[in-house]
């Protein structure tokens, strides 16, 4: 049952039974897709969740009659008003893309080709398909952007895509995919690269525009609760399979699969304990008005580019701090600035009392391994030519001066300790997943014996379910090893879920500090609240029933 | 024109300006470096140490070398190339006799070399994969494989000693029709054009095969584009800056790095005098030489990072 | 050979490829050192003699020279030759064109000759008297070598050539080209045959040879005996091989080690195998010789000196004596004394089998004349054919001769020297000519194995050339002779 | 973000058989120039046949020259100085370029900055023309042309390291070992380095082409080796002239350094995926 009535009708899609194969560089096949079925029915919108590499754009794609380079269809068929995609001759897939079928892809930003003109992108689709001449296809753009509610309409499409926020380029990214009218829309995973705030703005945007419409749409997501909002069917995929299929309320209400249920449990928030259930204990990181940016110093004794502005911390022994804001408000930046990758243009870092020098050349090793940072990306956190018992062995050698059987057997107990088997040690970080990967991250970190972790968005990266684990894994070693953790996210409820206190952020500035249980208390700053307000939750009505300040929205969203 | 793009660009030209300062200073100090001087070679077999050290004093030898640089790099500046005591006359006349014949060669090695090359690279990019495409890249490499004096004496070898269709030497005589012209460009132009051509058409490739692995191409493709399309609107645009710049490398030796090609067919050349220059010990000749090898490539280079940053619509 | 009998033709534009050019080419007379500028002396220029295949001086812008000691010369001039700029030559020219060489502001090359000349006057519109320091009865040979060319008083220009010569400047770009056309005027009458002669360089063998081949040129100078088979083979080409032109020769400086030893002259003299130099070295295009300077050709050549024969045994009884076996000799050798680093490997090898150890150190072309050539103990050397054997006496025999190349010192040497110098009687001057060649040959630590030809190959369309001693291309003067078979 | 979570295993690199036999061809030089002395069957220098531009036959497998030297023997020793000479002028050139490339993107800033402009200076003079002043300054040796080759070389390679490692230097491993307090060595040889070596030798590759080449253009322009040694390039050179007879003695050389740079060039074109992806 979906709240907005619409009259949904025959079958438009037919997908029976469809393989992907890819072929790898060394000339192993791999199935992506090992025999997906499904149907899409005209008027409604079908939402395909699961985690990364699940296969979800490769099905998205192959609505388009396209398999990426290196893919290719091995079996099954795709059948578009009836008609398999797969026969189809290359000339006829042109014909289709854009026309009949289009696409709204991840990443605005990377979609839209750089050196041209907006307006010329979004009516290229008239202009290859013949369907309307220029001035009418500029005038059918137009309208698009109004209804998409973006801002001056009528000028926008004359900028270069570097000219406009991400999320106008996402909404200009669906006018592109609209102006065709094609049969059927697949949007991929359209609001991922975007921040919450900005988010809802897309969202809302976007239903607005199925409603209006009454289109048939695939949507594509890992994020249940955003699709929640918008489909009205989901179809739950896991390495290639679908696992399984139901209307939106079964399936976030009463999941079949134990995957599903999996899904749906990483989701719930898990509350924190009361600050005041901790003691408190003495500070064992401070950060005093610390200003920090990029760029050469002026002359006012600040970088060319202030990321960080004034901004103090306390952090407490045993204790997790979690910083939040929205991308690019600096975040990352005081955290190289406390680990003095980034010397900081004025202000101090206390450590254990002592100050700390600004630079990472001037302090000491103890000092250095007090205080560790883990990255949020570990694919590049990890060198791609050390073998993981290499990669958490250096720290080993570095600040204890541990070689070899005694090194070993340390590394293997950090392993443990990540719960990752020992074997694990002979291998490349290629060779392992992205959890595995930012568990090695992890241990490396833990390797060096330190006091404090400043953890950089690790699970920012990961899939809710293995982002749950880490989350867990982290709390447990806080417990046994006494860890203090500076806590770096843009999601509110990892940071909730984990941490003692919460900093919240915007353009470089601390806007308040409070215990992370107080969080819907009162008396927050507006733009926390934003913050909390814009999370979607699994309720299908969240999106429709949202009340947010306008206000609010224009000054803090970039939408 | 916004005023970023000015000030990068006047960047780029100070940065070409001091380098040509940098190469100034290295080519003066390294020509000082070499053995025997223009006194001992003008001297000859009849050299002696006094009759050398009366020639140094006569020719200003004998004084301080950052003296005589500054007064070098003075006269460049005012226009004045040097005198070339062993050929006892203006440097500025010899260049003057040997720089248009560089020029032509290098213009018309050009007007065929970039429309070829990039027309090849671009077409190999548009069909990657298929035979045209391997065609291209397999005869790209095998000419860059072969030394140039080989392709040069092996076209002597048939064109000319057996067929008997195109001169050897590319040695214009003094009283030439329009065909025998073009008959003399013909090998010396085709043995550069493989020479540069197949790096050309290699960058050229692969700076579109990059574009093309972008996902605003991809999204093009997804909107329905044809392959043509997508390369010609999509990749190409984007892929200005590396082009060029591998043009504007290509082509920055013709001028100074044509010498196997001077040599072969006896053209008359800017690189031949400078060798001439470094045999005869004639200092004021290599170093005008040098410098201007040196300054058509600064010239290219910097052509190449003002088309890049015009090219790139951020700073529109 | 065909086209040589026949009688000349008119016309045509004749292409001559030199073996090498620079931008140190010149027409000005004091500056002329390379074989382009020699070519380009004899074109556009005069002198008052020209030397014949027996180096005897042959008159032609003199009338006469006339000396009763020697020492004094008067000189008649032909009238009525006109300059290509109209003006007609007198004895003012000649003075003018005399007194560069002398004046050593101007360093001419050929000052070395000229200097002897302490006085030149017109004693009237066509006669000039010439004084000498001492006598020299070769001073109409002198004066009929390169650079004693003719050119209008006060010419300081040099951009075009104004002579008298068969062929005026049309272009003269400086390593690259010049291009004469006929002088209508020129005062001999069965002479400069074809329209225009075009000259230029082609320093590369493969190259000449191919513009050879494909018929871009007519006149390619200087081949090396590797491409004689090609040209032998090609119907369409001939070759003119010229015996003298110059010689490499070896060194021994005798007043420094090894040469101090008497035995080591002894033993490198026996151990030069002369005919293998000449059969792998020179692929034929030499002459052995025996060890003096005097070329074959010359009227004063001593056929009584015979080469040493070649006896690794007898040297290396020599190089025993000299306790010279298994110690390394250093050899100087350089691309810039033709063919002496094959020499030197002839040399090594055959030395290398009787035990004695020769290091060839072999030195770039540049700079080896003011570095190596001379200073070195043991090193190669090379010599252009010179017009007479007393210049070639004088500048590397005398005792105090700077070129002395094996620092040579005989008082009678220097003595009968001046004798022949001074003398106008031929027959007392190849007695002593030929003295003095025997002397040297045996005395003189220098030792020279052969003389280089030199090889011009030719279309067989082109006549009129003879191989001369002088060296390629008809001692570097075709202008007058030269013909083209349309 | 779309960061795979699925294990992945090791890729295996697939050599095309292309690359085999061009790899083949390369390792045959290199045996041959290694071993040259045990391989040769008269001395370079010697003119064993009086015989010159002679055909292919029992005693002289390849022919003879011009002068009538063994080419089969002259090929061998060849192969060592062509294969010699461009090998240790392209090690030198690699030391000073990569060590400079490195130091240049660990220390950044002006460091930085002066090497890179002072390092493009040189880039602008033709190589060849920059050989020629070389070997007329210095004569026309071994070590000079090795020197010349080092120096023509070597900013080339810096460019190529110093891009390449300043790709690396961005990434967080590099940060998290300098968080560590690692020194600026440890981060440039284990950290950047392995990270780099793949693309690097293969660009190394390509470069020992062009060093060949620019070497037999040396030799043609009679620069090069001197003889009675010769490289390849001079060779050819010095035969060139029985071309016209089809003589093996300008065919071999020319075979034999077209066969090698050929086999380099189809090698490196044809290396794993992964490599020539990060070279393009
Ligand atoms: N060209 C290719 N060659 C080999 N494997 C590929 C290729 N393209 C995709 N894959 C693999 O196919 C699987 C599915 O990819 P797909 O992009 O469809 O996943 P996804 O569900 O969209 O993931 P994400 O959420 O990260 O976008 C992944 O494991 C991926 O590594
Ligand atoms: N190397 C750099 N040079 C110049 N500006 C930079 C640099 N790195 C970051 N910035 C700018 O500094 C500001 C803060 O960046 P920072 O990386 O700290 O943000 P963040 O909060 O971590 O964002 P995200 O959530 O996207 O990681 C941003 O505006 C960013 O554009
Ligand atoms: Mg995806
Ligand atoms: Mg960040």
């Amino acid at each position: 049952m979906t709240i907005h009535s619409k009259t949904v009708g025959e079958t438009l899609v037919k997908v029976e039974d469809l393989k992907v194969t890819a072929t790898t560089d060394s000339g192993r096949k791999i199935e992506i897709l090992k025999g997906v079925s499904f149907d899409v029915r005209r008027g409604e919108v079908l939402a395909l969740i699961g985690e990364s590499g699940s296969g979800k754009t490769t099905i998205a794609l192959s609505l388009l009659a396209y398999a990426r380079s290196g893919c290719h269809f091995s079996g099954g068929r795709v059948l578009l008003n009836g008609k398999d995609l797969m026969t189809l001759s290359e000339k006829e897939r042109q014909k289709l893309r854009g026309n009949t079928v289009s696409y709204v892809p991840q990443s605005a930003a990377a979609s839209f080709n750089p050196s041209k003109k907006i307006m010329d992108q979004v009516v290229e689709v008239a202009e290859i398909h013949g369907i309307l001449d220029k001035a009418a296809a500029r005038q059918k753009a137009i309208g698009l952007f109004r209804s998409l509610s973006l801002p001056s309409p009528d000028t926008i499409g004359d900028r270069y895509p570097h000219q406009v926020s991400g999320g106008q380029l996402q909404r200009l990214a669906a006018a592109m995919a609209l102006i065709g009218d094609p049969e059927l829309v697949v949007f991929d995973e359209p609001t991922t690269a975007l921040d919450v705030t900005t988010q809802i703005e897309v969202l809302k945007a976007f239903k607005s525009a199925i409603l209006d419409r009454g289109m048939t749409g695939v949507y594509v997501s890992h994020d249940l609760a955003v699709v929640a909002q918008i489909s009205d069917r989901i179809i739950v995929l896991k390495d290639g399979e679908v696992q399984e299929a139901g209307e939106t309320e079964q399936i976030v209400g009463a999941p079949a699969h134990p995957y599903t249920q999996a899904l749906i449990s990483a989701f719930e928030p898990v509350e924190a304990e009361p600050a005041g259930s901790r003691p408190a204990s003495s500070a064992v990181l401070e950060m005093r008005d610390v200003v920090a940016g990029y760029g050469n110093v002026k002359s006012d004794g600040k970088p060319h580019i202030v990321a960080v502005d004034g901004v103090s911390l306390t952090l407490q022994r045993g204790h997790s701090l979690g910083v939040i804001g929205e991308s690019g408000c600096g975040k990352s930046t005081l955290l190289r600035v406390a680990a003095g990758l980034l010397p900081a243009a004025s202000g101090d870092c206390v450590l254990d009392g002592r100050p700390l020098r600004p630079q990472v050349d001037a302090r000491g090793k103890d000092e250095l391994r007090k205080m560790q940072i883990v990255f949020q990306l570990a694919d590049t956190a990890l060198n791609p030519a050390q073998t993981v018992g290499n990669i958490i062995g250096r720290p080993l050698t570095f600040y204890h001066g541990m070689k070899g059987e005694a090194r070993d057997s340390r590394v293997i107990e950090l392993l443990d300790m990540v719960r990752m088997p020992a074997q694990f040690r002979h291998r490349l970080p290629r060779e392992l997943s992205g959890g595995q990967r930012q568990r090695v991250n992890l241990a490396r970190a833990l390797a060096a014996k330190p006091d404090v972790l400043l953890c950089d968005e690790i699970t920012s990266a990961l899939d809710t379910v293995v982002a749950a684990k880490v989350l867990e894994l982290l709390k447990e070693l806080q417990r046994e090893l006494q860890l203090s953790y500076l806590f770096v996210s843009h999601d509110i409820h990892t940071v909730q879920s984990l941490c003692d206190e919460v900093m919240v952020m915007f353009g470089g500035r601390k806007l308040e500090t409070f215990a992370a249980a107080d969080l819907h208390a009162e008396a927050r700053h507006p733009y926390t609240k934003l913050l909390a307000s814009s999370l979607p939750t699994l309720d299908p009505t969240w999106l429709d029933n949202l009340k947010q300040d306008p206000e609010l929205v224009r000054k803090f969203a970039h939408a | 024109m916004n005023k970023r793009i000015l000030e990068m660009i006047g960047g780029r030209l100070a940065i070409a300006i001091l380098s040509l300062f940098l190469v100034s200073l290295a080519v003066f100090f390294i020509t000082e470096l070499l053995p025997g001087d223009t006194a001992q070679e003008l001297l000859g077999q009849a050299v002696t140490t006094e009759a050398a050290a009366q020639l140094r004093e006569t020719l200003g030898l004998d004084r301080p070398a950052i003296l005589r640089y500054f007064e070098w790099i003075f006269g460049l500046l005012t226009g004045d190339l040097g005198y070339s005591h062993v050929s006892d006359r203006p440097v500025a006349n010899l260049v003057a006799e040997r720089l248009p014949n560089s020029l032509t060669l290098a213009a018309i090695t050009m007007a065929i070399t970039i429309p070829l090359a990039l027309g090849l690279g671009i077409f190999a990019a548009i069909w990657k994969g298929s035979i045209f495409d391997r065609a291209i890249s397999s005869a790209a490499i095998m000419l860059v494989s072969f030394p140039e004096f080989m392709i040069a004496t092996l076209l002597v070898m048939w064109l000319s000693v057996y067929m008997q269709w195109l001169p050897a030497l590319s040695f214009i005589p003094a009283t030439a029709d329009f065909r025998t012209i073009v008959l003399a460009f013909i090998m010396p132009v085709s043995v550069l054009v493989f020479g540069s051509c197949s790096q050309m058409i290699r960058l050229s490739r692969a700076a579109i095969a990059d574009a093309m692995a972008t996902p605003y191409v991809e999204m093009a493709m997804l909107k329905g584009a044809s392959r043509s399309r997508m390369v010609l609107r999509h990749a190409l645009p984007n892929a200005v800056a590396p082009i060029v710049n591998s043009v504007a490398l290509s082509m920055s030796g013709l001028l100074g790095g044509v010498i196997i090609v001077e040599t072969v067919f006896n053209y008359p050349g800017l690189a031949k005098l400078m060798v001439d220059g470094v045999s005869t010990r004639d200092m004021p000749l290599i170093q005008t030489c040098s410098m201007i090898f040196c300054g058509f490539y600064l010239v290219l280079i910097t052509a190449a990072d003002i088309i890049a940053i015009l090219s790139n619509p951020r700073l529109r | 050979q065909n086209a040589v009998a026949q009688t000349p033709k008119r016309g045509g534009a004749l292409r001559v490829a030199l073996n090498s050019t620079s931008t140190a080419d010149t027409l000005d007379p004091v500056r002329a050192s390379a074989q382009g500028d020699y070519m380009r002396m004899s074109t556009f220029y005069n002198k008052l003699t020209v030397l014949d295949n027996s180096f005897t001086p042959q008159m032609e812008l003199a009338e006469s020279f006339d000396t009763k000691d020697a020492k004094v010369w008067t000189i008649k001039l032909k009238t009525g030759v006109t300059f290509h700029n109209g003006k007609t030559m007198d004895s003012a020219d000649v003075v003018y064109s005399l007194s560069r060489h002398v004046d050593p502001k101007l360093t001419s090359r050929a000052n070395a000759l000229a200097k002897a000349m302490i006085k030149i006057e017109a004693v009237d519109k066509n006669t000039v008297r010439i004084e000498l320091d001492q006598p020299n009865a070769d001073l109409p040979a002198i004066l009929g070598t390169y650079h004693f060319v003719i050119i209008p008083e006060g010419t300081t220009e040099f951009t075009k050539a104004v002579g008298t010569g068969p062929y005026m400047t049309e272009v003269f770009e400086p390593g690259i080209r010049t291009v004469g056309k006929r002088n209508p005027n020129y005062f001999k009458s069965d002479a400069a045959f074809v329209d225009s002669i075009e000259m230029f360089g082609i320093p590369d063998e493969n190259a000449r040879v191919n513009a050879l081949l494909s018929g871009d040129i007519h006149i390619g100078a200087s081949m090396d005996a590797r491409s004689a088979p090609l040209i032998k083979n090609n119907p369409a080409l001939r070759l003119m091989v010229a015996p003298g032109g110059s010689y490499t020769n070896l060194n021994i400086r005798m007043d420094m080690e090894p040469g101090s030893k008497k035995d080591f002259i002894d033993g490198v003299r026996a151990l030069i195998n002369r005919d293998a130099i000449n059969r792998a070295v020179l692929r034929g295009f030499g002459e052995p010789h025996n060890d003096q300077p005097i070329q074959r050709a010359s009227r004063y050549f001593n056929a009584d000196v015979v080469p040493p024969t070649f006896d690794p045994e007898r040297a290396k009884h020599h190089f025993e004596k000299a306790g010279l076996i298994g110690v390394g000799i250093p050899l100087i050798c350089s691309e810039a004394a033709k063919a002496s680093p094959d020499m030197a490997m002839v040399l090594q090898q055959d030395a290398a089998k009787i035990g004695v150890k020769i290091d060839v150190q072999r030195m770039p072309a540049d700079g080896y004349w003011s570095n190596q050539w001379i200073k070195a103990p043991f090193h190669f050397g090379n010599i252009n054919a010179r017009p007479t054997a007393d210049i070639l006496f004088s500048l590397l025999y005398k005792s105090d001769a700077a070129w002395n190349e094996s620092r040579y010192v005989d008082a009678k040497f220097d003595k009968i020297l001046l004798e022949a110098r001074g003398s106008l009687d031929e027959a007392q001057r190849k007695q002593i000519y030929g003295e003095m060649q025997a002397m040297v040959a045996k005395d003189a630590a220098t030792i020279i194995p052969a003389y280089i030809a030199s090889a011009d190959a030719m279309s067989t369309k082109v006549g009129g050339l003879n191989p001369h001693p002088l060296g390629m291309l008809q001692g570097y003067n075709i202008a007058d002779t030269v013909w083209l078979d349309a | 973000m779309t960061v795979s979570a699925a294990p992945r295993r090791k890729l295996r690199f697939h050599i095309r058989p292309i690359a085999a036999i061009c790899l083949a061809v390369v390792l045959f030089w290199a045996a041959i120039a290694l071993f040259a002395p045990l391989l040769v069957h008269y001395p370079v220098g010697d003119m064993v046949s009086y015989d010159y531009f002679g055909p292919m036959s029992k005693e002289y497998w390849l022919g003879t020259d011009y002068l009538g030297r063994d080419i089969y023997s002259r090929l061998i020793v060849g192969a060592r100085y062509t294969i010699g000479i461009a090998f240790v002028g392209l090690i030198l050139a690699a030391l000073i370029g990569i060590t400079l490339g490195l130091f240049a993107a660990a220390f950044g800033g002006l460091f930085d900055t002066i090497l890179s402009r002072a390092i493009d200076t040189f880039v602008g003079i033709p190589n060849l023309l920059l050989a020629l002043v070389i070997v007329a300054g210095g004569g026309s040796s071994i070590p000079i042309l090795v020197f010349a080759i080092t120096i023509i070389f070597f900013p080339g390679c810096y460019r190529f390291t110093r891009s390449m490692a300043i790709n690396v230097n961005a990434l967080d491993f590099i940060a998290a070992a300098r968080a560590r307090g690692e020194g600026h060595f440890y981060v440039m040889i284990h950290e950047i380095l392995p990270n780099i070596v793949g693309p690097i030798m293969a660009d190394l590759g390509l470069r020992f082409v062009h060093i060949i080449l620019l070497l037999s253009g040396l030799s043609f322009l009679g620069l090069g080796v001197q003889p009675p040694f010769a490289d390849w390039g001079a060779m050819v050179r010095e035969n060139m002239i029985g071309i016209s007879y089809g003589s093996p003695a300008v065919v071999v050389p020319s075979l034999a350094l077209a066969s090698l740079a050929l086999a380099i060039n189809l090698l490196i074109d044809n290396l794993p995926q992964r490599i020539r992806d990060q070279l393009e």
